[in-house]
């Protein structure tokens, strides 16, 4: 009952508070200790101590932190160690020196070009492959945090048949078996169900396959994919037809729930694109971005005006504009609501003055209709063939994935399906509930798995097959754009995992059921080409575990330890392509062509042609009435995705770029509607639809959509593995194929239970200081220099020291917040670089989290339900008169020749003083040993440049000073300085917006100086006087004056 | 009765004070001395090796180039341990029956590894880089010693900070000529306090003591 | 020695009987002598003894046990995190160093100033500083992630490394500041005792007694000429000690003086600190005397005089200390410095703003109450307002540390602290460390300086007609 | 003790003991007067008319403890100096290597720490303590000398020196009792 008291408190507390006030009660609520008093009562205080995983590792941690205290201390005798030479040492291979191969990663029916760098056969990092058109030398989080996946210990290890466990042969003979039983009913009974199918080398497996079978099906099934995005086109143009967006021609954009810059394939392409017309040294017109959404994205925080609206409510904002720019045969439909209205006027007059330099985008999660309008919109607006283009679907095989998974479930219930084969994916877990997918499975008579987990999936399957990782497999896959892309592998399977090709070669003609996925792969692609393939080179990927493929190294990207230019293509002579480097003589044409492709990393002339395509007349009508009442939305998780990274400790750890959560979801609802509720952060709520009903704790998210309640989907995994399983909630149980996007009329009941989520950032307001610099358009062409007026005086007396020079090298940064969308590929790629540990999450809600760069992320305005958002990436400044330094009694960190603040790990005794002192609280302390000493797998993943910090240090962003070592180590070799560019950091080089410029300050044409120069560039605390090394760009935003009538004085930064 | 204590007593008090300074004194200066000792930094002490390798004999005797088994030394941080297929290019026809070298040619029958133990072991948060070193005129022997009269290879220095320390203020000191790196038994044309000096500015040499230039 | 020559004239005389004397009338050296001396030689050790000792050994353990589990698992055991990386280790080093102070100040301080009332409470002060001193010295080195380094690391010595310690930062300038006060208050309180140590050698019963205060006692035998020196060195080591209790809590307060954080970084705190750690350790002598005087029936040596001058003394400081707060205040408004002012308001409202209260209600306001003589002499509500001041000026530690560290510039950075069982088990285990050895010294060692309660009692006086 | 003399020949003086310190004071002026100098009183208390009627000449502690002052600071802020300017100097913060005023606090705690241990160790060397074996403690009284009993002591390397008279003359002074001193 005392509950009940504190939290009508808190409520008190809460109501009556508006604007900036709101944030801080926001974060006083979860601060306050009545509050944690009250968590409490759920979570009796240092319970988290004893469940903490990192606390469980027990004793073993404990002999390997005694060891690690042992090692350091003078007195003692080190270990010995034994060096293991080759017994053939693979030619292009120098011990110590990495090598970069180029592959791509398939990921949800699209592939993205990467370069993995290979440590003597281990690959640690993932870096994007510049030449690649989707990846164009930035990666996602995804790629980023795969390399982690590859290792996962918890990887399905065995093939096994009803847990019996069974050689590759057995499978292989029970598949042929299977075959030989359909050949006669022409496969009436075979079923293949895939993800979406992106490599052509497997679309031409199946094809074949069916040309044998006819009376087989395959079925492609993924929860997240642009499946309205396809109906729309076929109800458009009455064909499957992708889009192709020229963001960077586009000076007017309209998002329509669209996180077009960090979701979908070309996610990558489009970020860059618009940051093209938006970073500080942009000297053309800005662009302009509209967003209407029904929950806050990456996309719509770089949004110039934002519309937060109920998801069904979109469709007719769409039509109605659609009628305002006369499409024809799009009926008037009226919005409700005078600030909606208002928004619409003005945003038909901006897209009509900008015809052809306009792009409409829908977002998957609208329905098809949607999409149809836009497509119309678009047309009218004559953007076709300026901003936006059709092709062919990168899927190969396209059409309406809910249908056929439907229609599947129904023939497996009426008993006529007797095989089902399960090639990838865990549709058990992800096929909407109403199909009960798990059901029908099991009445099928054989049922087999391939899957990279024992999951749900394999649970209900006789068969399971461990999935080879695609760092493991000979492969191919379409990007969006269409280019090919040849999948190489950087090692051999671990854990004896199979490509999907060798699976599907069971079923083939020829091969006898057994072949290597490398010689499916060239076939496939000397058939296409047509080139002799005389004298092929044997697939030595046969050889014992961990020795590189035979692939052709790739010039390391830019940064890397040869390095070569930034941007500048691979190409660069600092590394010969292997063609002339190659010793073997007389290679077969084909061969030739191959060792190019995989040197490039990507098949060249595979790109789709556009494809002209023709409006049908009429528009479909309205799909989704508007619902009154609470709604629901279905989002991919934004770090597990659909539940398919769920078993990735990195990506479980990140926080959520907008609700800085980790380690669970929770159902976003916007604060006004949650105060109409009585509803604070962490309250446990009941939501009622339909029979199903789903327990999720809530989380007040600013620039949600009122009466809208975002679900992300990915938890509540019951078979992942030791990181993933049972954490979080499931939500599955709402999503039907009826509504697999939106979901109306749900009832929402309070549990009266508090849920503790682990935060990494309670507090999103500025306070009133300057830390985010702002103006509109207007206000900075009447004074470029605001930035640095809104720096409060600085007395000329600020100090006593005499100044320090810097000769030689000035490493600085600057970051550009006009482009940072806050997509955390920067934080995970640091991650994987810097060996950064993984603390477990009672740890990270005790304020621990190791992440050596964070993005902070701060609201501002004064309408909670609809703040600007703003993201500031947020690593070590690298003062020059740090404070950290002056204040560490050993020495520990201290001051590099070219300005570097160097953390020395093994000199720290950790007193902690320098975090104490450090204004920018980027440093970060082991206060338990977080180092995994002890998973072997995961050892194979380590950055053999960077020390693994052990119990009781303190570390902190190093700008990636092993870079910096190696590139001057490169560069003095052969006698020459670090050419700009040359040196690019972990972050830098996963941003897909290259918000991020790292360079020598004291080199005036470098990228860095140049910004430095800009007048946008301002420096944090400058009146500290701890003069940092990393600088920032203030925002520019560019809103429609008729919207947002052009203040004097610029208010937004003052929080 | 107030007289406690014998005469002695007088000798015996200042007597143990003293003792007790002199015996804490000699503690510290015994673990200062320890620390150095060659049984913590392991120098000078033969190891076991799967083979008994002789650099002795392939440098002193045979006058092989150290570059043709540690291959990477001038291009990488690591200067390389040779694949068991460098020993067979040789030892395919020379001794190609001795029974001292079939674990070689096991290695290399059963594709299986050797195993060396490492002899120069730098503590793991140490980041030291061959080539560099090479480049600017470090040769072998200033590090590794004499090299070609070691019958079993060991360590001749003590790899303390204190002793990296002391080059990288002071590398005119120990500097020479490119041409000189590989050579045993190097004498200075001149005396090293003029061609050292010399050589630093020629070679650009900057001793580099930022932490981060080892410690990352 | 103040005693020695004094001739008490008749205003002084008029003032002795409106205060009351430092030592009650009647006594003589044998008297004196024995009443002290007897607590350690013959009188029977008792039960309360015993109690009290088993209770405060038993938290000693408790302490021990939090080591052993700190050594093994690391200091994640705390609450500490960042941004409060510094949270009870550091609070409980400051408050136990500035108990620490008020023993070197009574026997130092007040010697210089020729202070009579401070011979009878100069020894166990001391002893409170040594074990004070004691529970402090543990922090600099526990609260480090390595102690196993730290504890080397910190002091300069030729190590192979070729590095020394970082000599601008506070922390070794701490290193420096404790051991040295450490030290020289172990060599003060010894010299002090050397001659109690030749009384209780020549009355000792037992042989083992006799030999080892024997020893103790370097064979010192009164002689004049040792007089001579005794007095001049105890008189040089009363100047040296006296800057030095003054630096070290200067210094500890340059932990936070030096820092760059927004309630940290204030020019006032030495002094501050200062006032601050005298008046805790009054207190806490306070705190120890009136049980001690009770049990050990002392109260012919612990007047009220005495109690009356202490309470005055931490009334004193107290105000210094309270207009510390205020300053701190003030200058948050004044400098219109927006980090500063948000500082100073969110001790005063933020989540922790019921302890910054508490703390004010304590040092500012409840010391108010020694302005009256009916309070000064309630024995009993002294004690617990001696009890209380030590509660406050913890709590004043608490706020100055984590309330600054857990919201400072960035508000993305900004996060709470909440501590762990084993903070507490740390914070109590030092004090049963404390009063584990303050029994063991009453027990075994004469709680009061006998040779200089001598000085005071009418027989020392020399009579005038020699010449 | 009283068979001391029995077995050593020689005395190591004579030892008149008095109840309260006046009389000490006035028999020690007496003695210094009728021309004793090698003679030592033994007081259970600092009495400061000592020293004048001893004819005690001011110690030199002083002196050394300022010395070891000295020592102690200029050692700690050499110490300083040569670790962060010549030992290895690093670029903390981008503070001078020799930053003085951040080395002040040091400075003064080791020149403490000089002072205080020369005045301790200084203050017993020069009392040639401990020296637990000592003839006045043959005495029997003399445990009183701890308490509340006052003695003088005129050693019989004294030059007037005589077992007779000066015990003649120690009797004058009206003590409590005089007795030998064995060595």
């Amino acid at each position: 009952m005392s509950e009940i008291k504190d939290i009508d408190a808190l409520r008190a507390q809460l109501d009556g508070t508006r604007g900036k006030e709101y944030w801080r009660s926001l974060e006083a609520l979860s601060g306050t200790p009545e509050f944690k008093e009250f968590l409490h009562r759920e979570f009796p205080q240092n319970a988290s101590e004893w469940l903490d995983p990192v606390g469980r590792r027990g004793f073993l941690k404990l002999m390997s932190a005694s060891l690690a205290l042992a090692g350091v201390s003078a007195c003692t005798r080190q270990p010995t160690e034994e060096l293991v030479p080759y017994v053939r040492q693979p030619e292009e291979l120098v011990p110590g020196k990495p090598l970069f191969y180029a592959t791509a990663m398939p990921f949800a029916g699209a592939g993205m070009g990467l370069l993995v760098e290979s440590h003597e056969g281990r690959p640690t990092k993932i870096e994007g492959n510049p030449d690649h058109p989707s990846s164009r030398g930035a990666t996602d989080l995804f790629a980023q945090a795969s390399i982690l996946g590859l290792y996962d210990p918890d990887r399905s290890t065995t093939i096994t048949n009803l847990g019996d466990i069974e050689p590759f042969s057995a499978f292989v003979v029970a598949m042929r078996s299977v075959l030989a039983a359909q050949l006669s009913k022409k496969g009436a009974g075979l079923r293949i169900l895939t993800e979406t199918i992106a490599s052509p080398t497997m679309a031409a497996q199946i094809d074949d396959l069916l040309t044998r079978l006819p009376a087989a099906k395959v079925v492609q099934w993924e929860p997240f994919f642009g499946h309205n995005a396809r109906e729309g086109s076929r109800l458009a143009f009455n064909e499957y037809v992708a889009p192709q967006y020229a963001v960077e021609k586009a000076d007017v954009i309209l998002s329509l729930d669209a996180d077009f810059m960090c979701v979908g394939a070309a996610g990558l392409r489009n970020a860059r694109a618009f940051a093209s017309r938006r970073r500080a040294e942009n000297t053309g017109t800005r662009n302009r971005l509209y967003a209407v959404e029904s929950t806050p994205t990456n996309s719509g925080s770089r949004a110039d005006h934002r519309l937060p609206l109920k998801a069904s409510q979109i469709e007719g904002v769409a039509r109605a504009l659609a009628a305002k720019l006369n499409v024809p045969g799009v009926a008037a439909v009226s919005v409700s609501g005078e600030a909606a209205s208002k928004f619409l006027e003005s945003l038909a007059v901006d897209l009509q003055g900008a015809r052809g330099k306009s792009l409409v985008i829908a977002g998957d999660s609208q329905p098809a209709s949607v999409h149809a309008v836009v497509h119309a919109i678009n047309a009218a607006l004559g953007n076709v063939g300026q901003t936006v283009s059709y092709t062919q679907t990168p899927e190969a095989r396209p059409g309406n994935q809910i249908a056929s998974l439907r229609e599947l479930v129904g023939e497996m219930n009426a008993g006529t399906v007797d095989f089902v084969l399960i090639l990838g994916g865990n549709p058990v877990y992800t096929a909407p509930a109403d199909l009960k997918f798990g059901d029908a499975l099991a009445k099928v008579r054989l049922r087999a798995h391939v899957g990279q987990y024992e999951d749900e999936t394999a649970e209900k399957c006789q068969w399971h097959v461990p999935e080879a990782h695609y760092l493991e497999m000979w492969s191919d896959v379409r990007a969006d754009d269409g280019t090919v892309t040849i999948v190489q592998p950087l090692i051999a399977p671990l854990y004896g995992g199979k490509s999907p090709h060798e699976i599907l070669a069971a079923f083939a003609e020829t091969g006898g059921g057994e072949r290597p996925g490398y010689d499916i792969v060239r076939e496939y692609w000397a058939k296409q080409t047509g080139l002799s393939t005389a004298a092929p080179a044997a697939p030595p990927v046969v050889v014992a575990a961990p020795v590189p493929a035979p692939a052709a190294p790739k010039a390391p990207p830019a940064g890397a330890a040869a390095g070569v230019g930034a941007g500048a293509p691979a190409a660069a002579p600092a590394v010969p392509a292997p063609i002339a480097a190659a010793p073997k003589p007389a290679l077969s044409p084909f061969d030739l062509a191959w060792r190019k492709w995989l040197h490039d990393g990507l098949v060249p002339g595979t790109a789709f042609a556009t494809r002209q395509v023709t409006l049908q007349g009429a528009m479909p009508p309205a799909a989704t009435p508007v619902g009154d009442g609470l709604e629901v939305v279905f989002r991919p998780d934004p770090a597990v995705h659909d539940g398919r990274f769920s078993n990735n400790a990195w990506l479980q750890e990140l926080p959520k770029s907008l609700t800085k959560l980790t380690w669970d979801n929770a159902a976003l609802i916007a604060p006004g509607t949650a105060k109409r509720l009585l509803l604070i952060s962490g309250d446990v709520v009941e939501l009622k639809q339909g029979g199903q009903t789903v327990r999720i704790p809530v989380w007040l998210a600013p620039g949600q959509a009122a009466d809208t309640l975002t679900l992300h989907l990915g938890y509540g995994r019951t078979r992942s593995g030791r990181t993933g399983t049972g954490i979080g909630f499931a939500v599955n149980a709402l999503r039907t194929t009826g509504a697999p996007d939106t979901l109306a009329g749900v009832q929402l009941t309070k549990t009266g239970d508090n849920y503790e989520l682990a935060c990494t950032q309670d507090h999103g307001s500025l306070e009133g200081r300057n830390l985010i610099r702002v103006a509109t358009q207007a206000q900075y062409t009447a004074d470029p220099s605001f930035a640095a007026k809104m720096q409060e005086e600085i007395p000329k007396t600020l100090t006593m020291l005499p100044p320090r020079s810097y000769e030689g090298y000035a490493w600085g940064m600057a970051i550009d917040q006009n482009v940072c969308t806050g997509c955390n590929a920067c934080v995970v790629a640091c991650q994987a670089e810097n060996n950064v540990p993984v603390v477990g999450k009672s740890q990270v809600a005790n304020g621990r989290e190791m992440h050596w760069l964070r993005v902070d992320r701060y609201y501002t305005g004064d309408d909670p339900d609809n703040p600007d958002t703003y993201h500031q990436p947020m690593p070590c400044q690298q003062c020059e008169s740090a404070p950290c330094e002056v204040v560490c009694p050993v020495s520990a960190t201290t001051h590099s020749d070219e300005g570097l603040n160097d953390m020395v790990y093994n000199r720290c005794v950790g007193t902690r003083y320098c975090s104490n002192n450090c204004p920018f609280k980027v440093r970060r302390f082991n206060f338990l040993l977080y180092g995994d000493f002890t998973t072997e797998s995961y050892k194979l993943q380590r950055n053999p440049d960077v020390t693994v910090r052990s119990r009781g240090v303190m570390e902190k962003c190093t700008y990636c000073v092993q870079r910096i070592n190696q590139a001057r180590v490169a560069s003095k070799l052969d006698d020459r300085e670090i050419r700009d560019g040359e040196v690019v950091t972990a972050c830098q080089s996963a941003c897909p917006t290259e918000a991020i410029v790292f360079g020598n300050l004291n080199d005036p044409n470098s990228r860095v100086s140049k910004l430095r120069a800009n007048t946008l560039n301002y420096r944090l605390l400058e009146e500290l006087n701890v003069r940092p090394r990393t600088s920032y760009m203030a925002v520019v935003r560019n809103p429609n004056t008729t919207l947002e009538p052009a203040k004097p004085t610029n208010g937004e930064e003052r929080g | 009765m107030p007289q406690i204590f014998d005469r002695s007593a007088n000798f015996l008090s200042k007597a143990s004070l003293g003792g007790l300074l002199l015996f804490v004194g000699g503690v510290i200066t015994l673990l200062m001395v320890f620390g150095r000792s060659s049984y913590v930094t392991r120098a000078n002490e033969y190891i076991e090796q799967p083979i008994q390798f002789s650099h002795a004999h392939h440098v002193g005797d045979d006058g092989i180039d150290c570059r043709y088994c540690h291959t990477s030394v001038e291009t990488s941080a690591f200067a390389g341990i040779p694949p068991t297929k460098t020993c067979m290019n040789c030892h395919s026809q020379l001794w190609n029956t001795a029974p001292i070298l079939e674990p070689v040619r096991a290695s290399f029958r059963d594709d299986k590894p050797l195993h060396w133990i490492r002899v120069h072991d730098l503590p793991d948060f140490v980041y030291f880089n061959h080539s560099i070193h090479v480049k600017k005129g470090m040769g072998c022997e200033t590090c590794h010693g004499r090299v070609d009269q070691m019958p079993l290879m060991l360590q001749r220095n003590s790899l303390q900070m204190e002793w990296c320390i002391n080059c990288h203020r002071n590398p005119e000191n120990y500097v020479r000529p490119r041409s000189e790196i590989f050579t045993m038994g190097y004498q200075p044309a001149e005396p090293q306090s003029v061609i050292g000096p010399r050589l630093v500015k020629q070679y650009a040499i900057k001793g580099n003591t930022s932490c981060s230039t080892c410690h990352r | 020695m103040a005693a020695k020559e004094h001739v008490p004239d008749h205003e002084e005389l008029a003032l002795m009987q409106r205060t009351p004397a430092v030592i009650a009338p009647g006594h003589t050296f044998e008297s004196v002598t024995d009443s002290i001396s007897s607590i350690v030689l013959t009188k029977r050790t008792t039960i309360g003894w015993f109690f009290g000792f088993a209770l405060a050994f038993m938290f000693l353990m408790v302490l021990n046990m939090t080591i052993g589990k700190l050594l093994l698992e690391g200091i994640g055991i705390w609450g500490n995190n960042i941004p409060v990386g510094w949270a009870f280790d550091i609070i409980n080093f400051v408050w136990w160093i500035g108990i620490g102070h008020a023993g070197t100040l009574i026997s130092a301080i007040l010697l210089l100033f020729r202070q009579q009332w401070r011979t009878s409470i100069n020894r166990f002060a001391e002893a409170m500083t040594l074990f004070a001193v004691a529970c402090a010295a543990m922090f600099p080195l526990l609260h480090t992630g390595r102690p196993w380094l730290a504890i080397y690391w910190l002091f300069p010595y030729p190590n192979t490394m070729g590095l020394w310690p970082q000599f601008r930062s506070p922390l070794i300038w701490d290193v420096f500041a404790v051991s040295t006060y450490g030290t020289v208050s172990a060599l003060f309180w010894f010299t002090g005792l050397v001659p109690d140590m030749a009384t209780l050698r020549d009355r000792a019963q037992s042989k083992a007694a006799r030999v080892i205060f024997g020893m103790l006692s370097l064979g010192w035998r009164g002689s004049a000429r040792h007089w001579q020196r005794y007095e001049m060195a105890y008189l040089l080591l009363a100047g040296i000690s006296t800057p030095l209790v003054l630096s070290v809590h200067s210094v500890v307060s340059f932990d936070f003086a030096v820092s760059v954080l927004p309630g940290w970084h204030a020019t006032i705190f030495p002094p501050y600190f200062v006032a601050g750690a005298i008046y805790s350790g009054f207190a806490m002598v306070m705190t120890l005397a009136i049980p001690l005087r009770k049990f050990y029936g002392l109260e012919d040596f612990i007047t009220m005089r005495h109690i009356h001058n202490m309470t005055k003394v931490m009334l004193a400081t107290g105000m210094i200390v309270a207009y510390g707060y205020a300053n701190e205040a003030f200058f948050a408004w004044y400098s219109s410095n927006a980090y500063e002012a948000y500082m100073m308001l969110n001790r005063m409202t933020g989540p922790y703003a019921v302890f910054y209260w508490t703390l004010i209600a304590i040092n500012a306001v409840m010391i108010q109450l020694f302005w009256f003589r009916k309070i000064r002499e309630n024995i009993p509500l002294l004690f617990v307002l001696s009890l209380l001041v030590n509660v406050g000026m913890w709590l004043e530690r608490f706020i100055i540390i984590v309330t600054s560290l857990h919201r400072d510039f960035l508000p993305s950075s900004w996060d709470m602290y909440y501590p762990t069982r084993w903070d507490f088990a740390m914070f109590t285990g030092t004090i049963g460390l404390f009063f584990s050895l303050f029994f063991l010294f009453v027990r075994f060692l004469p709680a009061i300086a006998i040779f200089e309660m001598r000085t005071i009692v009418p027989e020392a006086k020399l009579k005038q007609h020699h010449g | 003790m009283s068979h001391g003399p029995a077995e050593t020949p020689t005395l190591y003086g004579l030892m008149a003991e008095f109840d309260n310190p006046t009389a000490l004071v006035e028999a020690t002026t007496r003695a210094r007067l009728d021309g004793y100098r090698k003679m030592d009183a033994f007081t259970p208390i600092p009495i400061h008319e000592l020293d004048e009627a001893l004819g005690l000449r001011r110690t030199r502690l002083p002196r050394l403890v300022l010395l070891g002052g000295i020592l102690g600071g200029s050692a700690g802020f050499s110490l300083e100096y040569w670790a962060s300017t010549i030992a290895y100097p690093m670029n903390i913060g981008a503070r001078p290597f020799n930053s003085w005023p951040q080395f002040i606090p040091v400075t003064f705690e080791t020149t403490v720490l000089g002072a205080a241990l020369t005045c301790f160790i200084g203050m017993w060397a020069l009392n040639k303590l401990p020296m637990p074996y000592h003839p006045v403690f043959n005495v029997p009284a003399f445990d009183r000398a701890s308490q509340d009993r006052f003695f003088l002591c005129i050693e019989a390397t004294d030059p007037r020196f005589d077992s007779h008279t000066t015990r003649a003359f120690l009797e004058s002074l009206h003590p409590v009792g005089v007795s030998d001193v064995a060595p």
